[in-house]
């Protein structure tokens, strides 16, 4: 048996495509027994070596004992009334196969020419007149930057563990109790809405209302309904008495 | 110093990505006609002052440049205004990695608000939002209905029509980039489980169909 | 055409770092000098076919090239044993062969989706189709209206500045399968079995029969 560097092929095809060659088989009538066999000497081989190529190897070898299995069944008719051949469909896929690895061989090629040229280095130094000003817009990017941006933003976003962080509130209860004592300088009675009214921060809001809490049960202020139901009145008091 | 290196002097000046240094001509060609060609630095000097004379004699747009103690390709100053125009043309072009990363989320999360891009991206996000506004890739696209009720966007149709797309659901999904984005050693481990799956039904099939194929081991 | 526009063009495609578009270079002086300057495609292909001329006939070590349908300026391939010396640019590795059949059949067949292209080569090209994503060889061109909707992908400008070519057409055709078939030949697997069949019976052979066991066959 020949030993053949199995990583020299790019896969079940190629590798079938060389045995064809190496015994000069009649592509229309490949000895399917013969080569089957031979085909899963190899992938064995892969198996050994582990070569991640593996499963494709082993996906054609499935396909060639199928292919086996039928040849020893009575042959099926195609519509004309002709028999078809198992084989008939590997063969076109081998010469479909053998027509772009011939292709790639002209890329090669072309990539050889090219690579014996070299582009202008550097252009860093042409004089230009500067542009006025730096505008954005398209160039170079494709549908699949903008996929694989996407997708780098959604690692990085699940990534974030759920941080518990504890702010220092920028607000304490006593402030708040100053500010509203200081609103009822010149009020008896006011609104809560008005005077939480351009607070940007929820947070201000809640200590705030817990200020507000805290002096009814001071007694230093007292509570009631108000003709808006989203809002209450609060009102002053002495002492738990009214002013 | 040999006539043939006046040229090999000009295709490396032309071709190297930064000012390019006399010992390092001097290098590439000990490096492939070996250590006993003579030259000096100020041969390749003299042969830069040639094709510089030559250039201007033969009147073409451009010069070679001393800079940083090496040499280096520069077009003629008259150029400057129709290079200046291009430049400013193809920079135009150019999409800032953090307008992509706007887009891509406007994109994808289609109508969506800017607290929510911002919450994405973990950064203000008002000056791209305007650029590509103002760009024409993204417009507004109505009022979310939660609180603050604030503007939502997408994107248009001059973004379609520069990725060459027909409609937004042309592109990848998440889950499409991620088949072609995936390392090797993934592939391997998925390789490694079909092996396995398509070996049990082979030897099955071997068993049964018999003959010589079984003997191969 | 006015005669300094011969310079202009120089200097415009000299300081371009990629293929500059005939459509480019009238724009450039358009904005420049008005939208009443007579210039056309045609006038700028012959002011390059000039430069290209006198480039020969002065012996300078570069001329312009005709690729994606634009100008690029590259050294001549007589110095790339110079330039390879001191590039590391070109000594980035080569295509793989999977890479190259990949490319092979996305350039012939495209738009393509990805399943076709793993039927036709017989193995899984995620990786790939990544690899030549990331290149920017390939681009992600839509979806086929099939089943699944699959991803189709075809070859981009880069591939043609890749392979030096001006446009796809340019590739030469792929052979009939009937031409295949007829081939008495399959040169390409004796090179295969030349190169890398037997090398341990060979080995072996030399040692016992020693003198010409070289011919393998």
């Amino acid at each position: 048996m020949y030993r053949i560097r199995l990583d020299q092929f790019e896969g079940p095809l190629d590798l079938l495509l060389f045995f064809i060659k190496r015994d000069e088989i009649n592509i229309y009538d490949i000895p399917i027994s013969r080569i089957t066999k031979e085909f899963l000497e190899y992938v064995n081989l892969i198996k050994v070596l582990d070569l991640e190529i593996a499963g494709d190897f082993i996906l054609m070898a499935s396909t060639l004992m199928h292919i086996k299995v039928r040849m020893l069944l009575p042959r099926e008719i195609d519509e004309k009334g002709e028999e078809i051949d198992p084989r008939a469909e590997l063969v076109q896929r081998l010469l479909e196969y053998k027509r772009y690895k011939e292709m790639s061989e002209e890329l090669s090629f072309f990539e050889s020419e090219t690579r014996k040229l070299f582009w202008r280095g550097n252009f860093e130094h042409d004089e230009k007149e500067a542009p006025p000003e730096y505008e954005v817009l398209l160039k170079n990017v494709s549908v699949y930057d903008l996929a694989k941006v996407f997708k780098n933003i959604l690692m990085k976003a699940t990534k974030k563990e759920p941080v518990h962080e504890i702010k220092k509130m920028p607000v304490t209860i006593d402030e708040q109790i100053e500010y509203i004592m200081a609103k009822f300088e010149s009020f008896n009675e006011l609104h809560f809405l008005s005077i939480v009214t351009g607070m940007r921060e929820k947070i201000r809001i809640v200590v705030t209302f817990i200020a507000l809490l805290e002096l009814v049960k001071m007694g230093r202020l007292g509570l009631r309904e108000s003709s808006n139901f989203n809002d209450f009145v609060m009102y002053k008091l002495n002492n738990g008495t009214t002013v | 110093m040999e006539q043939l290196y006046n040229s090999v002097i000009e295709a490396l000046i032309f071709a190297s990505d930064e000012p390019l240094k006399p010992a390092e001509i001097i290098r590439a060609i000990h490096g492939i006609d070996g250590e006993d060609v003579e030259i000096t630095p100020g041969d390749i000097d003299a042969a830069v002052e040639l094709l510089n004379e030559r250039y201007s004699l033969e009147s073409h747009a451009f010069t070679i440049m001393r800079v940083a103690e090496g040499y280096l390709y520069s077009t003629r100053q008259q150029f400057a205004k129709y290079l200046g125009f291009l430049s400013s043309e193809k920079s135009k072009r150019r999409l800032s990695q953090a307008a992509l990363e706007t887009l891509a989320i406007v994109a994808y999360k289609q109508p969506i608000t800017k607290p929510e891009v911002e919450s994405l991206r973990g950064v203000n996000s008002d000056y791209t939002i305007n650029t590509l506004l103002e760009k024409n890739l993204i417009a507004i696209a109505g009022r979310s209905e939660t609180i603050g009720r604030p503007i939502l966007y997408s994107t248009t149709e001059e973004f379609l029509r520069y990725f060459g797309l027909n409609k937004i659901s042309d592109l990848p999904k998440p889950r499409e980039i991620e088949e072609i984005m995936q390392d090797e050693d993934f592939l391997e481990q998925k390789r490694k489980l079909l092996m396995n799956a398509v070996e049990e039904n082979l030897e099955k099939s071997m068993e049964s169909s018999g003959e010589d194929a079984g003997t191969t081991e």
